[in-house]
């Protein structure tokens, strides 16, 4: 860079204290304000998943009973969906590097990103608080189907108004990137000199605003019909318990790709870099992106397979899911092609990207079995979903998260992480991870039933086998953590650009100085991916 | 340190962006209803006599009355703004007082009609409403929920109307920075358009 | 190669090994060229990149290829799921009564039964049937499945063709007990079918003990003292409980008007430590002469 | 936001602020309370068949609508991106309606 300047204060020494932070409208703090909320809520979570899996280590009652088996899962997934993958890469890495990719010095909306912050803390109190208010958490399953979710005693008005309000935080983060993309990019960068992360933010924040208010407008009827006790969608009062799923599942089925497709394009980001050279069909994967997030508006059907809607829209709901692969398919070729050729650096980020690819790969192939109708009707609401969920969620957009973290950890927080101590957690993690989901596709195979906290002794074997894979990937991801933890203060200072990537938020100091840059960031011509141009190392 | 300000700043003055901005989340109001008309339409489907029946109680005179009454106030807010533009503030703050003493009117004779319905028993839990066939009752609710969402949304665009005069006074939107009252000015043709479906939609159905 | 436990099995068989082969082959496929690309363009191998942008002939291909493949998945997934819909005229109609926790299923002379029996190589036709909330009729060994929505008409159907019994699960979750809604089919020889279709008698059993079987009130309420989640019947009959009443507790004597009223409106009186709303009201379900049984069977649980 | 630094203008935003004559919104006003009138009318006079009812309502609705986006929400001159993501909204919002009604109407 031409006018490198003397180290300038980085935004963490900007301004201290307490209320700098939780009032702060920098684009770099409030991701990180979303970053710590939602780690706090995945550890949780995380723990109530390996609560699980000790009931289910052998049939009958372990350590729990069955209500409080109900609610441990529904507050796992409510939890893992709407408090922590919803918003985990948006919110958190797309906060903090959207702005410094396309070269601005905050998000187009300051004030309304705090805000929404705020939201997200005010929903996630009121998620917790059903733990100790009323009944006892929701136990209805994170889709509080009616009319059991109109019936049950438990606390599910308080989930679901926690839910609404996390929709209302996702909505206005959404909205701010949107108008931050549009308005705010470097002057000199066109839409196709955008970093794909930024392509993958801009059609998640669609999804965002267009497919939210849906699922808010249904879970406000759901909570005035538990208040008025009116028959919305109780069949005893006139209502359609179908009717509500069509609309859970018109908001629940584009939200999949709210949480896959961000996690894509970090992976864009990073298989370039270690790949050392310009990615592989820049537009193909722009697009896909955009295509995935129209085509997911019109699959929503598939979770309805069994539910009694009628034969013709089982029919079409089918055919269209198996079209939302194909831009799924041009993506993971395109990433692999990005390999041919290049000069490739193994490093912790990478190997969580391929495992990412393989654990996608194998989720979304899953997904395939499922979209068509024969085998749904065999596999709706048995293991084998849980197992094609976990794969596309936790193996997809939850390792892509962690290779993300290991990726722009020296920009965030100013230190390099242990390699080697990464690596070890990785393959710890990564064999924890395909062994305890593995055996749940199989699982599901056999025919058990999702929900389930008793199982005949024939499941006994597969669920053994996946709990002891729970313990293996625990011990990764606490290896990873601590390790995590410990570069902070240990670690090495980190350099500008330590990977020798081309996007510019690597032009800037590492953490970022308060309005971002020190120097106005150079746009490179033509691809930004182009590795020729920058050599920097 | 230097403090240096990129041209493309996020901390600077952009009327398009908060526009923008504005016109976005109307589309997520616009989908918030949406998903109510989906509601709407498929009950009314399956119980269409019933709903027909069921519209006979509700008021046509009051229904007329007060889409009148909005269209007219989305007049003044449309003409405010011309108003501001050509720097005539006085003016522009006589028409806003219009406009929500049109919002006012509105909310009033809504009072009067859910009254009505009340002294009718015709809210869930009352008793006539208890009495009635599945169908009717879904018509009555949704009613409540629907016009009861929509004048949430009226107090709302007419407490962000109120905001916006305030802001005249301080001078803080002014004819060269007028972008505060498009803003309320949009939102509050947003609340007018879904009144203008919600209309037909439970008044006129006979 | 597959069982053929169903008329069904063949179908959704054949599709899952067409999806699975397709599947495999791209995973590993795919999988092999990722690792097979980073050994042999390791850093060290292979120390200079070369950039390679795009190129549209690929590009092309590998996204006309995956679509015909896509559509040749749907045809085949829709060709085994076909004749699930084709629901016969002719046939053995069974009302599959789904509530909370346990299967009833009644047939068309009356007679009623907690499995599914059925007679070998005849279509059988479920009429599925909820009062209370969603439940899913779920028989693995035959892959079919369909929801018991409440207020809505679903119906399936299947023909048995290996003799045997095979398990029944909920797969639609519907509270505490979802996981013990288990039940079986057996699949027997059309003689014996017949044999055990017209024997109605009636097990020596008392018949407020029947109503409460057939009603499926004993996946609530235990006859032995254990706490499922209902209160237990045993040893009600007579003795004080307390419960609460429109927010207030108070304390009441079990007699006929209690049991009735419990019966016909249970959230009237809530007994204290459980949760309201999980009973339905069995104002249509349950005749009073059967209320006037189970109270005589109450009586006898001491 | 509201610094002293010069609005931000970007390719495609309208040149001028456009300032819509008084006369010209009242005149837009006059015409929607006729499309009022009109629709109360057909309901009102008692068109019997319930559909036709429906679609006229609608369709009147609609206009309405146009109107008011258009000319009071001065659509008509902002820059074009808005009328098109309005479309794309709405195209959405018919999908949900239109598959969901579908799945009722064959069943
Ligand atoms: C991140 C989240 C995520 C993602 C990305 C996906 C992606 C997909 N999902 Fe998944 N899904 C869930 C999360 C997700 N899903 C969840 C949470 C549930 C359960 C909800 C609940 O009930 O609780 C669920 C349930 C679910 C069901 C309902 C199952 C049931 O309940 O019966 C179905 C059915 O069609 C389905 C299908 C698909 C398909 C076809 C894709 C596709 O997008 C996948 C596309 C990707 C690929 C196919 C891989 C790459 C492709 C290639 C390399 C090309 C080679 C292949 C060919 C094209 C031939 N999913
Ligand atoms: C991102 C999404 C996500 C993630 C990451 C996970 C992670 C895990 N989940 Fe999942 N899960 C869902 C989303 C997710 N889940 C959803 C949406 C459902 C559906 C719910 C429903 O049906 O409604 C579900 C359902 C579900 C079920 C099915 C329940 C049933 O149907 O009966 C099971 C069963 O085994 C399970 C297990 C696990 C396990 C063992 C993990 C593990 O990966 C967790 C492993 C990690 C740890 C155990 C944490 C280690 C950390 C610690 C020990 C903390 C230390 C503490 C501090 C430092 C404070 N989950
Ligand atoms: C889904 C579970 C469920 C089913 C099925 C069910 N009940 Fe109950 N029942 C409950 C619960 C929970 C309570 C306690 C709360 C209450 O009083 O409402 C209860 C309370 C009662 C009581 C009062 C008990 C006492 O100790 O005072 C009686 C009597 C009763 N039920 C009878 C029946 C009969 C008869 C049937 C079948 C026709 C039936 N129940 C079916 C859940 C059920
Ligand atoms: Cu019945 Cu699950
Ligand atoms: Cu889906």
């Amino acid at each position: 860079m031409a006018e490198a300047l003397s180290q300038p204060v980085s935004f963490y020494q900007a301004k201290t204290g307490l209320f700098s932070w939780i009032f702060s409208t920098d684009h770099k703090r409030i991701g990180l304000l979303y970053f710590y909320a939602i780690i706090s809520f995945f550890l949780v979570a995380m723990s109530l998943g390996f609560l699980m899996r000790l009931e289910l280590i052998a049939p009958g009652e372990t350590i729990m009973d069955a209500k409080t088996y109900n609610q441990v899962f529904t507050l796992h997934g409510v939890i893992m969906i709407f408090l922590f993958l919803i918003p985990s890469v948006p919110a958190f890495f797309g906060n903090f590097l959207l702005p410094l990719m396309i070269g601005t010095d905050d998000v187009a909306f300051p004030k309304l990103n705090l805000f929404s912050w705020w939201l997200y803390v005010l929903g996630g109190i009121f998620a917790l608080l059903t733990l100790v208010v009323g009944n006892g958490p929701a136990d209805t399953g994170w889709t509080f189907y009616a009319p059991y979710s109109v019936k049950t005693g438990t606390n599910v008005t308080m989930a679901v108004l926690a839910a609404f309000i996390l929709g209302f935080s996702s909505i206005l983060t959404g909205l701010n990137f949107i108008v931050t993309i549009h308005r705010l990019r470097a002057p000199k960068m066109k839409w196709f000199q955008m970093p794909l992360f930024a392509w993958a933010l801009y059609a998640t924040a669609w999804i965002q605003l267009l497919a939210t208010p849906v699922i808010g407008i249904t879970l406000l009827m759901i909570i005035a019909e538990r208040v008025f006790g009116v028959g919305l969608f109780d069949p005893a009062l006139g209502g359609d318990p179908i009717l509500y799923q069509h609309l859970f599942w018109i908001y629940s089925h584009p939200a999949v790709y709210i949480m896959v497709l961000p996690a894509m394009g970090l992976i864009s980001e990073m298989i370039p870099t270690f790949a050392k050279r310009t990615i592989f069909g820049y537009k193909a994967i722009a697009y896909s992106s955009l295509a995935i997030a129209f085509i997911g508006y019109f699959v929503w059907g598939h979770h309805m397979f069994t539910s009694g809607m009628s034969g013709p829209a089982r029919v079409i709901f089918s055919v269209l899911t198996f079209l939302v692969a194909v831009p799924s398919a041009i993506k993971v070729f395109n990433w692999v092609a990005t390999l041919y050729k290049g000069s490739i650096n193994v490093k912790t980020p990478l190997l969580f990207s391929l495992a990412f690819i393989f654990q996608f790969l194998l989720g979304g192939l899953t997904g395939l079995v499922i979209g068509a109708l024969a085998t749904d009707i065999h596999l709706h609401d048995t293991y084998f979903v849980v197992g094609h969920f976990h794969y596309v969620m936790f193996g997809g957009a939850g390792f892509a998260f962690f290779g993300a973290l290991h990726y722009w950890y020296g920009k965030i927080w100013g230190k390099m992480y242990n390699e080697s101590t990464a690596q070890i957690a990785f393959w710890l993690m990564f064999i924890g991870f395909n062994v305890l989901y593995f055996p749940m596709l199989v699982l599901g195979i056999m025919g058990m039933p999702r929900r389930y906290y008793d199982y005949l002794e024939d499941f006994t074997t597969l669920n053994v086998v996946s709990t002891v894979g729970s313990w293996i990937l625990i011990s990764g991801i606490i290896l990873m953590i601590y390790n995590l933890i410990v570069s902070r203060k240990k670690g090495e200072a980190a350099p500008r650009n330590p990977w020798g990537s081309t996007t510019l938020e690597w032009q800037t100091p590492s953490p970022p100085p308060l309005h971002n840059f020190d120097a106005t960031p150079v746009v490179p011509e033509g691809n930004p991916y182009d590795h020729k141009q920058n050599k920097s190392e | 340190m230097a403090n240096f300000v990129l041209a493309n700043s996020g901390h600077n003055r952009d009327d398009e962006a908060s526009k923008f901005g504005m016109w976005l989340f109307l589309f997520t109001e616009l989908l918030l209803f949406g998903g109510l008309f989906l509601v709407y339409t498929i009950y009314r489907y399956l119980n269409s006599e019933a709903f027909l029946h069921a519209s006979y109680e509700l008021n046509v005179i009051m229904g007329t009355v007060n889409t009148v009454v909005l269209l007219t106030s989305s007049l003044t807010v449309a003409l405010s703004i011309t108003a501001l533009q050509k720097g005539h503030v006085k003016l522009t703050m006589w028409l806003l007082v219009a406009t929500i003493l049109f919002a006012l009117t509105f909310l009033v004779i809504k009072y009067f009609e859910w009254s009505a319905k009340f002294e009718h028993g015709l809210f869930p839990g009352m008793d006539h409403y208890e009495h009635l066939p599945a169908g009717e009752k879904m018509f009555f609710f949704l009613y409540f929920f629907m016009t009861g969402l929509h004048g949430l949304h009226v107090i709302v665009g007419g407490v962000l109307l109120g905001f916006v005069m305030r802001d005249i006074k301080k001078k803080k939107t002014t004819p060269d920075n007028y972008v505060y009252l498009e803003n309320g000015g949009l939102y509050w043709h947003l609340v007018d358009i879904i009144w203008i479906f919600l209309f037909p939609l439970f008044y006129l159905i006979h | 190669m597959f069982s053929n436990a169903s008329n069904f099995v063949q179908g959704v068989d054949t599709s899952f090994a067409i999806i699975l082969g397709a599947s495999l082959f791209f995973l590993v496929g795919i999988t092999g060229v990722m690792v097979y690309f980073v050994v042999r363009y390791n850093k060290n191998k292979h120390p200079e990149a070369q950039d390679v942008h795009e190129n549209k002939k690929l590009e092309i291909t590998w996204t006309v290829i995956p679509t015909i493949l896509v559509l040749v998945m749907f045809y085949f997934g829709w060709t085994g799921y076909e004749p699930m819909r084709k629901i016969p005229e002719e046939g053995i109609k069974v009302k599959a009564h789904a509530q909370m926790w346990s299967w009833q299923f009644e047939y068309e002379n009356g007679k009623y039964s907690d499995t599914l029996v059925v007679p070998k190589d005849e279509a059988v036709i479920l009429d599925l049937i909820s009062r209370d909330v969603v439940h899913s009729l779920y028989i693995p060994a035959f892959r079919i499945k369909e929801d018991v929505v409440p207020g809505v008409n679903n119906k399936m159907w299947f023909i048995g063709q290996e003799l045997g019994k095979y398990n029944i699960f909920c797969a639609e979750f519907c509270g505490d007990l979802h996981s013990k809604m288990l039940s079986s089919v057996h699949v027997i020889a059309p003689e014996e079918y017949n044999v055990w279709y017209n024997d109605t008698t009636q097990p020596e059993i008392h018949p407020g003990l029947v109503v409460l079987k057939k009603n499926a009130c004993v996946s609530c309420h235990s006859l032995d003292g254990t706490r499922i989640v209902g209160p237990s019947f045993k040893g009600i009959w007579g003795h004080e409980v307390e419960v609460i009443t429109n927010g207030e507790e108070r304390t009441v004597m079990v007699d006929e008007d209690y049991v009735k009223r419990s019966i016909y409106d249970p959230n009237a009186d809530v007994v204290k430590g459980f949760n309201p709303g999980l009973m339905i009201p069995y104002q249509n379900l349950v005749t009073e002469e059967e209320v006037n049984e189970i109270i005589d069977y109450l009586k006898t649980l001491k | 936001m509201a610094d002293n630094t010069n609005s931000r203008h970007l390719p495609g935003d309208p040149k001028e602020h456009h300032i819509v004559p008084y006369k010209f919104h009242i005149g837009i006003w006059v015409g929607l309370i006729i499309l009022t009138i009109m629709t109360v009318l057909v309901s009102v006079m008692g068109i019997s068949l319930v559909a036709f009812s429906v679609i006229t309502a609608m369709i009147i609705a609609s206009a309405k609508a146009v109107v008011v986006a258009n000319y009071f929400m001065h659509l008509k001159y902002e820059n074009k991106l808005i009328t098109w993501l309005m479309g794309v909204t709405l195209l959405l919002f018919v999908v949900f309606i239109s598959f969901t009604a579908f799945d009722y109407i064959t069943r």
